[in-house]
């Protein structure tokens, strides 16, 4: 088994802590210095169900949580039913239950993988703990242990944990945690050569795409938010309601999406990086004022953490189904900018493009997300929160001149712009088609310039936010790591360049998978590369024409049943591409795009 | 140079050029005129509403560049073009949302909204509850002509039971919203009525409004000359009568008592309270600094955040 | 000068009522037997600013207002000035002054038509009627004389309109008509051959579009109707608040936008054909709802008004810019339907074909007008009104078998629908993904065909309703006035033959103003067609594929920036169209599009 | 046959065979079961309305098939599929519109709007206004945790002052809203609060409120036991007091004394009122008849609309 990178599975029943053991499994492997990838499938229904947790370990980063697994925990035996079908062939199993009195062949006489360990995790938490729900925290003992984890990472973390839950709940938890160890220790000899690799370091952070998209925020300078309580959006407000009080910035729960965006362009308009983030039905309440935003000139960052559609659609699940809309929802013309992070990495990263754009260009900018990053864990150094230049957040009173025009017809299409309290600049700004001043105008030529002025902004945006992200061969990895704008220009440049046999294209968070799949095909032999625009909205032409020149044949990755982004690439290319398409919730796994790639390959 | 045309009647190159007309601590009330020029029909009850509101600012000496006025969309929230200060005049609905962004965003600015009665209480009543309870220091101008006046004369919730309109041809039949009730049992703290044709009483109520510390609203009556046909000046003037001398404001259940009365529609100050403002409440736990945040102001700290995720 | 078809504009202050002069012009011709097509400009403000009406006059249907001025009305000089460009080169001023005391040398010393009357509308007003504000009725008097159309259809349309703004109106307007006829019959000795033609016939009806879609609703069988106010929307709704309860319907006004989609969609799932009626905010405020009719399969049918965009825009002004929000607006995925009448007669007509899709597949239809169509006025047969079938409106109850499942997955992808009060049929619907009974259903396989089931409605769209409108030399006219969706299929597969130069692809209004266009380029020789796709969406490729391809040049003619229809076309073909774009406000002249036609076919 | 897998827990095949139990003329409570199981977590309020809405529905002898359940999004809003009825689980927010126009659609049927205190108070608010002033004959419960449940536990409109949410992690600095309060200023002719711990005292309620014609509103205070933390049963268990014998609910003015104390939360009626009813006042002028139209209904006037447009 390559134990420099292999993946767990956690699986139980909603009420068993499932999900905080796989928290904390990762982040004791991110403070034993490896990289993790991890995702959750949360129960459909309020209660019930089963919660599953998968995380992919190694060496070297990883950008997406895998597919067959090398290791099951399972919490109980109809968890061990649901998920035995995805192990690999020399999987490891642990599960809950008597050692001593379990009939193994009958119990287990359908299990494909290798060793199997069992643990009586729910008996160590009954009868030597005295509580019956430290069940998990036996279990986290018990299999950081079989992996060869330091013990003092998971006690620590599972002591920090349950004190900010109340003190009371310390003991018994620390109590399972270490009993779940002793039991290990002193009953089981291993069968297996799965141990964690040691690695040396300073430890990684362990973040979601929630969470780098509101740390990016708040160091790309944005000291406002207003939004409203969405799944699966609400983490970034969450987090943002803790962070953004301690910088002196405010988080404001409107009482719903209308008045969310509403209140992030009157922040905007006074002066302050705003945004609000949503999820699709937000989006969709919000169309009305990203018009406002595009015709006032209001910057505005909005990020959408897409799920299943429509409606109320699947809520938890994943999906990508809201390009169109964020491309042309919204009555009526006006610019706007669309950016999807491609990783959690990218999440933090991409929130600076966004505002930068949104500010410099006064216009809106819808930032793509969804369920299935939003609500992924993975690794990042750092160096990450200790070394991004943190965005300068004065906006320092500027005075104007007596024949200061708010929407001045500039040649880049851009307008000064006075911001309230600074001298000399009053003015007034409105919805409605208005003169260079700001006063409300019919006149037809006025008309015509101010649309062509608004729209000359995007014909101007500098090229180094319009970044593909290119992966080919061995270079994959060190491409989806672009930090900052300029390489991912430079990543643009070299993409313009492949040529091969099947290019593939997506826009968002299945880069993670893409990557992996375009490296495996590459080992199979078949001549492939990716890209991936971060910007997709205005359109990469100069990036994104070579590359499909460049290839016999094109291979469309979207998580959706229409496959908007190929519709989009169809507008502006006479191709008919190859559309690997999926809208059941979940994401993509690298082995489902790799069987797209060679199927594609094998008619080329 | 701007590119509306020189004779454009949008653009008002009289107002440098008007006579003075001397308030306030010596300002003139020039000083706030915007650089459109109303466009109401004459003898529009809004007119009074503008003159009041510029009086006050006047009287008050505040800083038009220090002064956003915001606004939705009507008649009535076309407003905010007509005064000198930094003006937004937003979506349907939506003005008290983002007058609260723009609070937040810089709460140094004296931030007024203002709007209609359609505006206010049809598409954007879901926003005034949640804006009256937090209290934010912000003037609500609610200019309440029963009608939808820019549309041309549809029903509005405030539009009396029985009134033909031309949504409503047969008369309506709900009972209309009364405003000021409204606002008390928000947890607006400050709440008065006015009629724009008194328009040095409204300009008290409205300073008084400005002055007040935290969220107060102002319904001023303000007849549709054009689409409100039969409750016009004529219909308003013998209805509206002072506020009883001994009324007390600071008693919630006798202003809501003397508003449920809607055959007599009582001007001045219903309802004003003590309650701790918003901003200064954000500001307290750090906060709210919005655009004044600068070099000496709480920076990001980085080790924290290093330590809570990992 | 051609008496059989000829342009008059009438033209004056906002407060000079030329808007009713122009309204009662167009009910006196109609009243005489002669066609008319109508159009306003409203003044930018909500006071002052100038009013304009154009009407164009006929013996035969008329698709558009034209564009020279045969006659000019002139109710002040400042009114003259405006509009003398636009004469033609013998047009006739008819304009307000003293005839005795004008300079007519240094006053009409400018004007490039012909034969001028100066008629003192306003001192006979002020001084033999008493009544300055008759100044408007004086005017109709004078030029309904001058034009030669008989008194008495006049006299009473002053009446019938006058009696209903109270009786104390009546006689100083009536008067003023008179005295203007008088003046006329005494004073003025014609000069020019332009007299109306006399024609037979039992009159027409004068429908302005949105008349035309209240109409078309109430013979559909819609009998409920929700909104709230917008321009230039209101007229239906408020057209439908005094119908619909005539017939036992509901017209209700909901608090905005979201309420009345909302209300609209229950009224729709109780079993009453049910719609709403908006412009580009509306829409955008809509467009979460949109998507709940999309998942749970209530029909809907949705009117847009189009105005000037975005956010609050130009309202009083036309534009085709809510394209591409209609097609991809709100969140997620779901099947909809989006049509465009083509003239007012569509008007009528599109809404029977709105409510049939809508309610046989269960799907939200969006019907894109225009403030160019529903502000505009036109002439149609009493037939319209006397001889359309009126749709049955009963729901009658059904049972429903012990396995009734409201979403069952069907070939056709149309699942059987019971109502409130049907026995057997209780369910549950929701915007989350659902099990065929309407249980909220998070399963992979479920979501996988119910989306599939839901697109297939789509796919198995009766072609009918797909109609293609076609215009090709002398057949333009006819093709014009298909009136069942089986004519306009028809007409699709005429398209399909078309084979030519110039091919003119648009929809919506603009059809009357190309066909004309066409037909002139005929005459100039250009080989030219024109097809207008009533239902844009789903996308008839059937018929619109050999139109393109059968065309040496394709011009797509829309009142936009961004060319929303012709990126639609891009996508679905490999061409480079000609675009002829106009996003001021106003709708194009049969001579813009001409001169796009022969500038392309120059070149060809 | 459905398409759902015969194992799938949300299809109730236990209703037919559960035990049975008599209730009403000659019913039984299984009658109306939905086809799916509840799914709330254990112990949660909501149990406690679903229970004694199903046993006034039983005892009210109301037709299932002539029944609507109209809600929005949240835990509460879930209600409508555990009842056999038409059931409308619908949009965040916008449970009473959709409800009306249900009503407009089929006015014989009974129509019940439910949902969450933050879909009610919050995103939908702006809805509740004209909903109780129009007096349309349907019952609205709003089921009140003070939290989002759904979301899990973020701060919503009726979430007291102080109390930490995920939104709020210093405490929530707003006053929450009165829902019986404003109930009453809105307009509704019923208004009343129950609490799901008491099932027969709220099932009184619930069958008062549908028997009632017009608009009636319960509130009913029902912990979230999940993310109410402190808020729970303990918590209300004792501020929940009957309400005085001697209350006049005709008493507009009493009413709202009565509910403007927050420490004591009364249970019981606190409002009603006699006001002519919407959808009969619209029938009354010849519409609104809604799906009931047939053959010896009004045909349209064909002739008269040609007169009119020419
Ligand atoms: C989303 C949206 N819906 C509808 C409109 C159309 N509209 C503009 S103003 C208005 C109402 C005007 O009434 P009110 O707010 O009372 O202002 P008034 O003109 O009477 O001062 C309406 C319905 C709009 N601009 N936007
Ligand atoms: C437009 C929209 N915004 C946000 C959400 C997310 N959401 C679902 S339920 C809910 C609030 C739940 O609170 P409440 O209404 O009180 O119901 P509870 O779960 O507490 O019963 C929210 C914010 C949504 N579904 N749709
Ligand atoms: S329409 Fe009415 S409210 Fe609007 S400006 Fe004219 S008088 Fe005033
Ligand atoms: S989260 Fe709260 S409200 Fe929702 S079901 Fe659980 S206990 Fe009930
Ligand atoms: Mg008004
Ligand atoms: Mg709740």
């Amino acid at each position: 088994m390559d134990v420099t990178d292999f993946v767990m599975g956690i699986s139980g029943d909603a009420g068993e802590g499932v999900i905080l053991t796989g928290d904390l499994i990762t982040q004791v492997a991110a403070r034993s210095n490896l990289h993790i990838s991890s995702t959750q499938t949360f129960p459909a229904e309020i209660r019930g169900g089963q919660s599953y947790v998968q995380i992919r370990l190694g060496i070297d980063s990883i950008f997406n949580p895998g597919d067959r697994l090398d290791v099951l925990v399972a919490f109980n035996r109809l968890a061990y039913h649901r998920y035995k079908p995805t192990i690999a062939s020399d999987g490891i199993l642990i599960i809950d239950g008597d050692p001593e009195t379990i009939d193994m062949a009958s119990t287990f006489g359908d299990w494909r993988g290798g060793p199997i360990y069992v643990i009586p995790m729910g008996e160590i938490a009954a009868k030597d703990v005295g509580v019956k729900r430290a069940k998990n925290m036996v279990g986290l003992g018990a299999v950081t242990a079989l992996l060869g984890f330091a013990p003092e990472h998971g006690e620590e973390l599972v002591h920090r944990f349950f004190a900010k839950r109340g003190e009371a709940l310390v003991e018994p938890n620390v109590a399972g945690y270490r009993a779940g160890r002793e039991y290990v220790a002193k009953k089981v000899t291993k069968r297996d050569h799965l141990t964690i690799p040691k690695v040396s370091g300073e430890g990684y952070l362990v973040l979601s795409g929630n969470d780098a998209i509101a740390l990016g925020a708040l160091y790309a300078g944005c000291r406002f938010f207003s939004g409203y309580p969405i799944t699966p959006a609400s983490e970034i407000m969450q987090l943002l309601a803790e962070e953004l009080p301690r910088v002196g910035g405010t988080m404001y729960q409107a009482e719903d999406e209308i008045a969310s965006i509403a209140a992030a362009q009157g922040a905007s308009y006074a002066g302050v990086r705003a945004m609000t983030a949503t999820s699709g039905p937000g989006l969709s309440l919000m169309s009305e004022l990203l018009g406002l935003s595009g015709i006032a000139e209001i910057p505005m960052v909005v990020v959408d953490v897409q799920r299943g559609g429509p409606s109320t659609g699947l809520p938890t699940k994943t999906e990508q189904s809201d390009l169109l809309s964020a491309m042309y929802g919204g009555h009526g013309e006006f610019p706007r900018v669309v950016m999807a992070p491609i990783s959690i990495r990218d999440c933090f990263q991409v929130m600076r493009s966004a505002f930068e754009v949104a500010e410099i260009y006064q216009v809106p900018v819808i930032v793509l997300s969804e369920q299935g990053l939003g609500h992924r864990r993975a690794t990042l150094p750092k160096a990450l929160l200790k070394q991004t230049p943190i965005e300068k957040v004065t906006r320092p009173q500027r005075s104007w001149g007596p024949t200061y025009n708010r929407f001045e017809i500039t040649e880049s299409g851009i307008s000064p712009r006075a911001m309230p309290g600074d001298p000399g600049g009053t003015h007034l700004i409105t919805g409605l088609e208005h003169w260079d001043f700001g006063g409300p105008a019919h006149n037809l030529e006025n008309r015509t310039e101010m649309v062509q002025k608004r729209f000359r902004k995007l014909r101007n945006l500098d090229r180094r936010y319009g970044g593909v992200f290119a992966f080919k061969g061995e270079d994959a990895t060190q491409h989806l790591h672009a930090t900052t704008d300029e390489e991912a220009g430079r990543l643009s440049a070299a993409a313009e360049s492949f040529r091969g046999q099947i290019g593939v294209i997506g826009w968002g968070a299945t880069a993670g998978v893409v990557r992996e799949a375009v490296a495996r095909a590459e080992k199979r032999g078949i001549d492939t590369a990716a890209i991936f625009p971060r910007m997709i909205f205005p359109h990469n032409d100069l990036t994104i024409r070579p590359f499909i020149q460049g290839h016999q044949k094109i291979i469309v990755v979207e998580e959706n049943f229409t496959g908007q982004y190929a519709r989009v690439l169809m507008h502006y290319y006479d191709f008919e591409p190859e559309r690997l398409n999926k809208y059941d919730g979940l994401p993509f796994k690298p082995e489902e795009v790799l069987r797209k790639i060679e199927e594609v390959a094998s008619h080329v | 140079m701007s590119n509306a045309p020189e004779a454009a009647p949008t653009k008002d190159d009289a107002a440098a050029a008007a006579p003075s007309q001397p308030c306030g601590r010596g300002r003139d009330l020039n000083q706030y005129k915007g650089r459109l020029k109303p466009i109401w029909c004459t003898g529009c009850g809004i007119f009074g509403v503008l003159n009041a509101l510029m009086r006050s600012l006047c009287e008050l000496d505040i800083d038009p560049e220090n002064l956003a006025v915001v606004s939705g969309i009507g008649c009535s929230s076309r407003l905010p073009g007509f005064v000198k200060c930094y003006g937004y005049h937003g979506a349907h609905g939506r003005a008290l949302p983002t007058a609260i962004g723009v609070k937040l965003g810089n709460p140094r600015l004296t931030v007024i909204a203002a709007g209609g009665d359609g505006d206010g209480l049809s598409i954007g009543i879901g926003h005034f509850p949640h804006a009256a309870r937090r209290n934010l220091d912000l003037t609500y101008i609610l200019i309440d002509n029963r009608i939808y006046g820019l549309t041309k004369g549809q029903t509005s919730p405030t539009t009396v039971e029985g009134y033909e309109t031309k949504t409503s041809p047969t008369g309506v039949i709900e009972p209309p919203l009364n405003p000021v009730e409204l606002a008390i049992v928000y947890g607006a703290t400050f709440v008065a009525r006015g009629y724009s044709a008194k328009v040095k009483d409204l300009q008290n109520l409205i300073m008084e409004a400005i002055r007040h510390k935290g969220f107060s609203f102002v319904q001023v009556i303000s007849p549709c000359v054009t689409f409100g046909k039969g409750s016009g000046f004529d219909y308003f003037g013998p209805r509206i009568k002072p506020m009883p001398e001994d009324h007390d404001a600071g008693d919630r259940h006798a202003a809501l008592h003397l508003v449920s009365d809607t055959d007599t529609l009582l001007a001045g100050i219903f309802y004003r309270q003590d309650r701790p403002e918003y901003v200064a409440r954000l500001q307290a736990r750090g906060g709210a600094r919005g655009r004044e945040l600068d070099a000496s102001d709480p920076k990001i700290d980085t080790e924290s955040l290093i330590t809570r995720f990992s």
